[in-house]
C-alpha cells in the first residue's frame, strides 16, 4: 500500500504531507532563530552600560546582501510560478538566479568573515585603542615585532568600546582617516582580532550568521539538486515536482526572513 | 466479502516476501517501516534503561559507603575509566560523571525515545489506520542520529577525563570551566538527539494530521495518539532553545566566547582564568543559560509522563471493560497541559533571586498546570467506577500502580511549586524523590504495562503472566523502598548530587553544628542503596521473560488478546508491511466497551453497527 | 498536633522567625497533600474491590453520571488558590521586597569560591568600602579597593560567618567563579550565588549556636566536600566585641596593602 | 499553491514583482533610517524593527502564501509565535525583575 497524499493533497486539511511536514520544521525554525534573538536581547540590555559596540559592521556590504536575499526570494516564486504554468524552461532560468544568488551571498559573506578576522583590535600600554585592518605584520631590524594597521580608528581604552563610533565620526571630519599605523610590540597591552572571542557582540554576531549561512548553504544544496539531478521527476510526476519546488521554495523564504531580521539587528542597531 | 480479504491477504503476504528481497540489513538496520524503527527504538532505549540503572547503583554505592572500593566491578571500573576509578574506588569526579550522564541517559536516551519513539512509532499509525509514517526515509534518519548520539554520549565515558560532570542541567559556568571534554561531548550528542527528535517530532505530526484512516476524525482517535500529538509539539517547539544553549555553550568551550561567562568572574587558575574578554563586551549572562535551559526542561517532563499516561489510560479502559471517563475532557486536559508547560519553567530557578512579580507569575502557572493534571488521572479514576476490571494481568497491575506512584509524585510537586517552600526543599532529595516518583514507578511502570500489553501484537506470543507477577509486585515493593526514604532526607535538608550522601554534614561528623543530617538520614543511604540492587534483581524476571517469550511464549490465542476496539488490534499478527489486511473505514469512538445490546463486550472501531 | 506532623515530615530544627512560616506553610500543604491521597486512595480501593471482574462481571458502559468528582476538583483548585493568594505570593513578597534597608542594618557579604566561604563585613563604621572587579585576586576576593577610606575598616573572614541574634542580617550573596547555593538549613535561607552579580538574602535568627552552611547547587568535585563554613548566631555584645577586634585588625592590615583574603 | 488556475498565476506573477519592489525599497529606507541619525537611539530601534517586520510580513505572507493558507498552519504557527513571544518576554521580564545588581 501506498502513503496517501503524497502529491494529492487530503480533503479536510486541503494540505499534502510535505507541506505539513516543512511547516511543523518551519515552527521549530522560529524557535531555534527565536531562541538565538531573544538571547541576543537578554545579553545585548544585560551588558553594562557603554559596552555593546555598534558601528562595526560593513552596511554598504549587509545592503548589498540583503537585496542578492531578496531577489533570489522572488526567483523562486517566480520559478515555482512558470512550473505551475507548465514552462519548465523558465523554471529553470529563475532558479538558475537562485543558485547564483546563494552563491553570492555567501561569496560576500566569507569576505566579510575575513574582513573581520583580518581586523586587530590593540590596546596600548599608554592606554589608548587603535583597532584597524592588519595590513602587515613582521620583524623590524633590532628584531621587534610590529604591525601596522591601515584605516585604524584610535580611541581611549577604558569604557571599553563605547568611545569608538565617536571617533569615527571626529576622523571622518578631520579627514585624517588614511594614514596608517605601526605599533612596535613594545608599545602593545593587548591584541585581538575580530573574532568571536573577540566580545560578546561579535560572538552572538558570528554565532547568528553562521547558522544562518549554514541554512543558505542547505537550502541551495536542496533546491539545486532539485533543479538538477531531481528533475527527472518532472516527467514522471510532475505534480510531486512542483510540490518539491513549493517546498524547498518555503524553506528558502524562511532563510531570506530571517536575514531581514538579521540584518537591521546586527549592522544597523 | 471472504474471497476479498483473502485475496488482499494473500496480496499483503506478497508484498511483504517482496519487501525481504534486499535482505537483512535493509529489513532490519536500514528499514523504513515504522514498526521496525519502533522496534530498534525500543530495543536500544532498554539497553540505555539498563545503563542509567547500572550507574545509578554505583552512585548509591558511593553515598552509602563513601570512598570504600567498588565490590566485585571495582578492578573492572579501574581499567575502563583509568583514574577517576583509581583503586576501584568511586572519586568524586567519577560521581558527578555518573549524576549528569544518569540523568541524560534516562531522560534522553532511555524514557523520550522508549514512550515516545518506540511507543508511538509503533502504536500511532496502527491506531489511526495508516500505512506508515508520513515520510519514512525521515523516521529512519531520526533513529540513525538517536543512535549516533548515544554512541557519541558513551564514548566519552572513556575520553580521558570523563564524561559530562555538570549535571544533566549542565549549568554554565560550571559545565563550561570543568576541565573535561565530556562536556563537548555531550552537547555535541545533545544536538544529535534535538535532531533525531526534531526530525521524529515533524514526523508525528504530520502523520497524525494526514494519515487519519477514513473516518477516523479527530475526536475519535483514541486518546493515546493524542497523547503523542501534543508529546510531538512539545518536542518540536521546546528543543530547539536548547539547541542554542548547547550551542553557545560549545561556542564558549571551543571558541572562547563568554555568553554565559559572567563580567566579574574570576576564576584563578585554568583555561578560563580571567575573563578579560568578557569585561570587554559586558560579558555573558548565568542565568540565560538556565532560561534556555528550563525552556526545553520543563517541556521535557511532560515528554516523559504523557506518553505513559496515554499508555496506562489504553490499559485501564480495556481491561476495566468501559470506554474512558469523560473522553473530552481528557483530550482538552492534554492540550491544556501541552500549552502551559511552556510557561512554568522558571519553576525551576526560583532560588536564583527572582521578584515577586516574576515568581508570582510562575508559581501561578506551575499551579494552574496541576490542575489538568489532576483532571486527568480523576478521569482514569472515574472510568474504573462500574467497569468489570480484570486487575490480575501484568499490564493492568502496573497500570493501576501507576497511578497511586504518580500522584505521590505529582502531588510532592505542589510544595515545589510554591516558591516559600521551595526555599527548603530546593535541590535536596525531595526534589530528587519527586521527580522520581513521576518518571520511575511513574513512567517506567507505564512503559512495562506498554510492553506487557502490546507484546502480543508485536511478537504474536504472550508474555509469562506468573514472572510478570513477580516483576510487578517486586518493582513496587522496592521502587518505595528507594524513593520513600528520599523525601524524609530531603527534608531534613540533604542536598542532592553529593558524592558522601551528605556524610559531609551530618551530625556525627560536626558533632556541635546544629542542624546537621541525623543518624537516620544517614542510614538511609545503605536501605536505598540495598533497595536498588533488589529493584536491579526484580527486572531479571522481566528480561528473561522478555526475551524467552518470544520463542516459548503461549501464542496468542487470536490477533486480538485482549479483546479490545482500537485499530491496532484489528490487523493481522504481526502488522504486515501495510500494516492492514483492507484500508480501514472507521464508524465509531475508540472505546465502545460493553455496548448495550451488542453481541461481544467490545465494539472494534471499524466494525459497523 | 502541628509538631507531631512537622516530626512526621522529618524538618529539621528551625532558628529563624520566618522559618516558622516556611514550616508552617509546608506542614499546610502537606496536609492538603495528605487529605487528597486519602480520600483517592480510599476511592481506588472501593473500586477495586467493588468492580473487580468477580464481583461485576459486566461492565456499565455509561458509568460515571455524578458531578461530584466535578466538585472535589473545584475544591482543590479553590484551596491551591488560597494556598497561593493568600501565603505564598505574599511570604515570598516579605522575603525580596522587604530586605532591612534602614541604616544600622547589620550586612555581610558572601562570596562563595571553588570550595570555601569567604565573608566581608563593614567594619565599626558599618559601611562598605568600594570594590572593583580589576581588583579581585585570590588573596583580594572582593576585589577591594584598599585606597577607599571608608573601606579601611572592613574586614574578612574565611568560613567563619557570625551574626547578632533577634535582628535582621542582610547577606549579599555572590560568587567569584561558578554557581553555588548559599543555605542555612536551621535559618531557612537559601540562595543561589551567581557569579558577577549580587543577590540579597536576610534572616532574623531566634537561637543562639552554631549552624552549618551548605552548598546546595553542584559546583564541581569538591561540591560535597564545600563543607567548612559554619555561621556562628552570637548575642549582641558577644558581636559587637568581635566586630570590634575585627575591624581593628583590619585598619592595620589595610594600612600595610593586605586585603586580608585567606589562600 | 496547489489549487491555482493559469490565470491565478498569471496575476500573482505580478504581485510577486510588487512585493519584491516593496521589499527593496524597505531595504532602502531601513539603511537611510540608518544613516540619517534620528534624535533617540531608541526611534532608529523602532524604525528598524517596524520596516524589518513590514519586510518580513510580505515575505510570510506573499512569498510563503501565508495569506490564504490553510487554517491548521495559521493554528501551528500561531502557536509557535506566540511560545516564541513567551519565550522572548518572559525571560526579559525575570531579567527586571529580580534583585540583582552587580556587586
Ligand atoms: C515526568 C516528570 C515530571 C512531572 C509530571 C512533574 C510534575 C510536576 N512538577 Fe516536577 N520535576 C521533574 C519532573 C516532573 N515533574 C523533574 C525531573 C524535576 C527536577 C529537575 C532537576 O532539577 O534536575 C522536577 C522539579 C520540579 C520543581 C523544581 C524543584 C526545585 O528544583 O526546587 C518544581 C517546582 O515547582 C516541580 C513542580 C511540579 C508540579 C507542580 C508538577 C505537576 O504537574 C504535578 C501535577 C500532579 C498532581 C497534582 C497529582 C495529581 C494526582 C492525582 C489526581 C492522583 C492521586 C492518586 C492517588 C493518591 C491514588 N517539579
Ligand atoms: C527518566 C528519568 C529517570 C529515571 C527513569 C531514573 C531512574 C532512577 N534513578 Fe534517577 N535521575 C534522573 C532521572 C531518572 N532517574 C535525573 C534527571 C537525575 C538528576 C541528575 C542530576 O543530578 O543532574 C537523577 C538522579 C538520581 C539520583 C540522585 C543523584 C544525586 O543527586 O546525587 C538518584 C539517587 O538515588 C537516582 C536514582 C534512580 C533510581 C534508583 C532509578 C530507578 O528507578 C531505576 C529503575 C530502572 C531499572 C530497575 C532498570 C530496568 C531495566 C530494564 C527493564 C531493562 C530491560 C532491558 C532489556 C529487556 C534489554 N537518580
Ligand atoms: Cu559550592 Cu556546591
Ligand atoms: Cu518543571
Amino acid at each position: 500500500m501506498e502513503i496517501p497524499y503524497v502529491t494529492q493533497p487530503r480533503r479536510d486539511t486541503g494540505l499534502y504531507n510535505a507541506k505539513v511536514g516543512i511547516w511543523l520544521f518551519l515552527a521549530s525554525e522560529v524557535m531555534l532563530f527565536g531562541g538565538l534573538f531573544a538571547s541576543y536581547i537578554m545579553l545585548r540590555v544585560g551588558a553594562p552600560e557603554g559596552t555593546w559596540p555598534t558601528d562595526l559592521l560593513d552596511v554598504p556590504i549587509g545592503t548589498i546582501n540583503t537585496v542578492v536575499l531578496i531577489l533570489s526570494s522572488v526567483t523562486v516564486v517566480l520559478a515555482w510560478s512558470a512550473l505551475k504554468l507548465k514552462n519548465f524552461k523558465q523554471y529553470r532560468r529563475f532558479q538558475a538566479v537562485t543558485i547564483l544568488c546563494a552563491v553570492t551571498f555567501i561569496v560576500i559573506k566569507s569576505f566579510e568573515y575575513r574582513e573581520k578576522f583580518t581586523h586587530y583590535d590593540v590596546v596600548l600600554v599608554t592606554g589608548e585603542r587603535v583597532d584597524g585592518h592588519l595590513k602587515e605584520r613582521g620583524e623590524d631590524e633590532q628584531g621587534e615585532e610590529y604591525l601596522v594597521l591601515s584605516h585604524p580608528v584610535s580611541y581611549p581604552a577604558v569604557n571599553g568600546i563605547a568611545y569608538r563610533p565617536e571617533a569615527v565620526r571626529e576622523q571622518k571630519k578631520s579627514g585624517q582617516i588614511d594614514a596608517d599605523r605601526r605599533i612596535a610590540q613594545s608599545e602593545v597591552k593587548s591584541i585581538k582580532n575580530w573574532s568571536p572571542a573577540a566580545n560578546t557582540y561579535f560572538a552572538i554576531y558570528f554565532t547568528m550568521t553562521a547558522l544562518h549561512a549554514l541554512h543558505v548553504i542547505a537550502g541551495a544544496l536542496v533546491i539545486a539538486w532539485i533543479w538538477g539531478p531531481g528533475a527527472s521527476l518532472w516527467k514522471t510526476d510532475p505534480e510531486r515536482y512542483i510540490n518539491r519546488v513549493e517546498v524547498s521554495g518555503l524553506f528558502w523564504h524562511f532563510v531570506d526572513l530571517v536575514w531581514i531580521f538579521l540584518f537591521p539587528v546586527l549592522y544597523l542597531l | 466479502m471472504e474471497a476479498t480479504q483473502t485475496q488482499a491477504q494473500r496480496q499483503s503476504v506478497h508484498e511483504t516476501h517482496h519487501e525481504q528481497g534486499p535482505g537483512f540489513l535493509r529489513q532490519y538496520i536500514f528499514s523504513t517501516d515504522h514498526k521496525i524503527i519502533g522496534l530498534q527504538y525500543a530495543v536500544t532505549a532498554l539497553c540505555f534503561l539498563l545503563i542509567g540503572f547500572f550507574l545509578m547503583c554505583l552512585m548509591s554505592w558511593s553515598k552509602a559507603y563513601d570512598m570504600a572500593a567498588v565490590p566485585v566491578l571495582g578492578p573492572l571500573l579501574e581499567t575502563l575509566l583509568g583514574n577517576a576509578a583509581a583503586e576501584g574506588k568511586i572519586s568524586p569526579d567519577l560521581y558527578n560523571s555518573f549524576g549528569a550522564m544518569h540523568g541524560t541517559i534516562m531522560v534522553f536516551l532511555a524514557i523520550v525515545p522508549m514512550v515516545f519513539a518506540a511507543f508511538g512509532n509503533y502504536i500511532v499509525p496502527l491506531q489511526i489506520g495508516a500505512v506508515d509514517m508520513a515520510f519514512p526515509r525521515i523516521n529512519m534518519a531520526s533513529y540513525q542520529f538517536y543512535f549516533l548520539g548515544g554512541v557519541v554520549m558513551l564514548t566519552s565515558f572513556f575520553i580521558p577525563n570523563g564524561a559530562a560532570q555538570a549535571g544533566w542541567t549542565s549549568y554554565s559556568p560550571l559545565a563550561t570551566v570543568i576541565e573535561t571534554d565530556g562536556q563537548t561531548f555531550w552537547l555535541i550528542g545533545m544536538v544529535l538527539l534535538i535532531t533525531s527528535s526534531l526530525l521524529g517530532a515533524v514526523n508525528f505530526i504530520a502523520t497524525i494530521i494526514q494519515l487519519r484512516a477514513p473516518g477516523m476524525t479527530w475526536m475519535r482517535m483514541p486518546w493515546f495518539v493524542w497523547v503523542q500529538f501534543v508529546t510531538a509539539f512539545l518536542l518540536l517547539l521546546a528543543f530547539p532553545p536548547l539547541e542554542v544553549a548547547a550551542l553557545m555553550q560549545l561556542m564558549d568551550k571551543l571558541v572562547g566566547t563568554s555568553f554565559f561567562l559572567p563580567t566579574g568572574m574570576a576564576l584563578t587558575s585554568g583555561e578560563f582564568a580571567t575573563a578579560e574578554s568578557a569585561a570587554a563586551s559586558g560579558g555573558g549572562s548565568a542565568l540565560l543559560y538556565q532560561h534556555l535551559f528550563w525552556f526545553l526542561g520543563h517541556p521535557e517532563v511532560y515528554v516523559l509522563i504523557l506518553p505513559a499516561m496515554g499508555i496506562v489510560a489504553e490499559v485501564i479502559s480495556n481491561h476495566a471493560r468501559r470506554p474512558l471517563w469523560g473522553y473530552r475532557t481528557l483530550v482538552y486536559s492534554v492540550l491544556a497541559v501541552g500549552f502551559l508547560s511552556f510557561i512554568v519553567w522558571a519553576h525551576h530557578m526560583y532560588l536564583t533571586g527572582m521578584g515577586t512579580f516574576i515568581s508570582a507569575f510562575f508559581q501561578t502557572t506551575t499551579i494552574i498546570i496541576s490542575i489538568p493534571s489532576v483532571v486527568i488521572l480523576t478521569c482514569l479514576f472515574i472510568t474504573l467506577w462500574g467497569g468489570s476490571i480484570r486487575i490480575n494481568t501484568p499490564p493492568m497491575l502496573f497500570a493501576l500502580a501507576f497511578l497511586p506512584m504518580f500522584g505521590i509524585g505529582g502531588l510532592t510537586g505542589l510544595p515545589l511549586a510554591f516558591n516559600f517552600a521551595d526555599l527548603h526543599l530546593h535541590d535536596t532529595y525531595y526534589v530528587i524523590a519527586h521527580f522520581h516518583y513521576v518518571v520511575a514507578p511513574g513512567t517506567i511502570f507505564g512503559l512495562m504495562a506498554g510492553i506487557y500489553f502490546w507484546y502480543p501484537k508485536v511478537t504474536g506470543r504472550l508474555m509469562n503472566d506468573y514472572w510478570g507477577k513477580v516483576h510487578f509486585w517486586a518493582s513496587l515493593l522496592f521502587m518505595n523502598i528507594v524513593f520513600m526514604p528520599m523525601f524524609y532526607q530531603g527534608m531534613k535538608g540533604m542536598i542532592r548530587r553529593q558524592h558522601d550522601g551528605g556524610a559531609g554534614y551530618s551530625s556525627a561528623r560536626n558533632p556541635d553544628g546544629i542542624g546537621g543530617l541525623d543518624d537516620t538520614v544517614m542510614e538511609f543511604n545503605t536501605v536505598i542503596l540495598m533497595g536498588a540492587l533488589m529493584l536491579g534483581l526484580a527486572q531479571i524476571p522481566f528480561i528473561l521473560n522478555f526475551f524467552l517469550s518470544l520463542k516459548y511464549g503461549e501464542k496468542a490465542a487470536s490477533d486480538n488478546p485482549w479483546r479490545a476496539t482500537t485499530l491496532d488490534w484489528q490487523t493481522p499478527t504481526p502488522p504486515p508491511h501495510g500494516n492492514f489486511r483492507q484500508p480501514p473505514e472507521v464508524v465509531r469512538g475508540p472505546y465502545d466497551y460493553s455496548l448495550p445490546g451488542a453481541k461481544e463486550d467490545f465494539v472494534p472501531q471499524n466494525q459497523p453497527a | 498536633m502541628f509538631d507531631s506532623i512537622s516530626r512526621l515530615l522529618g524538618l529539621p530544627v528551625n532558628a529563624s522567625v520566618h522559618g516558622k512560616s516556611v514550616d508552617d506553610f509546608i506542614i499546610y500543604v502537606h496536609l492538603l497533600m495528605g487529605a487528597l491521597f486519602v480520600i483517592w486512595m480510599i476511592y481506588f480501593a472501593y473500586v477495586l474491590w467493588r468492580f473487580n471482574e468477580k464481583r461485576h462481571p459486566r461492565a456499565d458502559h455509561h458509568g460515571v453520571q455524578s458531578k461530584s468528582s466535578t466538585y472535589l476538583e473545584v475544591a482543590v483548585v479553590v484551596v491551591e488558590a488560597v494556598f497561593l493568594i493568600g501565603f505564598a505570593i505574599p511570604l515570598w513578597a516579605h522575603m525580596v521586597d522587604d530586605v532591612p534597608e534602614t541604616p544600622g542594618t547589620n550586612r555581610v557579604k558572601v562570596m562563595a569560591q571553588q570550595f570555601a566561604w569567604h565573608f566581608m563585613y563593614p567594619g565599626a563604621d558599618g559601611e562598605f568600602g568600594a570594590q572593583r572587579f580589576e581588583l579581585v585576586s585570590a588573596a583580594n576576593p572582593f576585589g577591594r579597593d584598599l585606597d577607599d577610606p571608608q573601606g579601611q575598616d572592613d574586614f574578612m573572614t574565611y568560613n567563619d560567618l557570625r551574626i547578632p541574634l533577634g535582628e535582621p542580617t542582610v547577606f549579599q550573596v555572590s560568587s567569584l567563579d561558578v554557581i553555588h547555593s548559599f543555605k542555612v538549613i536551621a535559618l531557612r535561607i537559601c540562595q543561589d550565588t551567581i557569579p558577577g552579580q549580587r543577590v540579597d538574602t536576610w534572616c532574623v535568627p531566634t537561637q543562639e549556636g552554631r549552624y552549618q552552611i551548605n552548598c546546595a547547587q553542584l559546583c564541581g568535585n569538591g561540591h560535597s566536600a564545600m563543607t567548612q563554613g559554619f555561621l556562628t548566631v552570637h548575642n549582641r555584645e558577644e558581636f559587637d566585641t568581635w566586630v570590634a577586634n575585627k575591624s581593628a585588625e583590619a585598619v592595620i592590615a589595610a594600612g600595610s596593602g593586605d586585603a586580608g583574603g585567606f589562600e | 499553491m496547489s489549487g491555482h488556475s493559469p490565470e491565478e498565476v498569471q496575476l500573482e506573477k505580478k504581485r510577486y514583482l510588487t512585493v519584491f519592489y516593496i521589499l527593496l525599497v524597505g531595504t532602502v529606507v531601513t539603511v537611510a533610517a540608518y544613516f540619517v541619525e534620528l534624535p533617540w537611539q531608541a526611534l532608529t530601534v523602532l524604525v528598524a524593527l517596524i520596516i524589518a517586520s513590514v519586510k518580513g510580513f510580505f515575505v510570510a505572507g506573499y512569498f510563503m502564501h501565508l495569506m490564504d493558507e490553510k487554517k491548521l498552519i495559521y493554528v501551528v504557527m500561531g502557536f509557535t509565535f506566540f511560545f516564541f513571544l513567551g519565550l522572548l518576554l518572559l525571560t526579559i521580564w525575570a531579567w527586571a525583575d529580580t534583585p540583582i545588581s552587580s556587586w
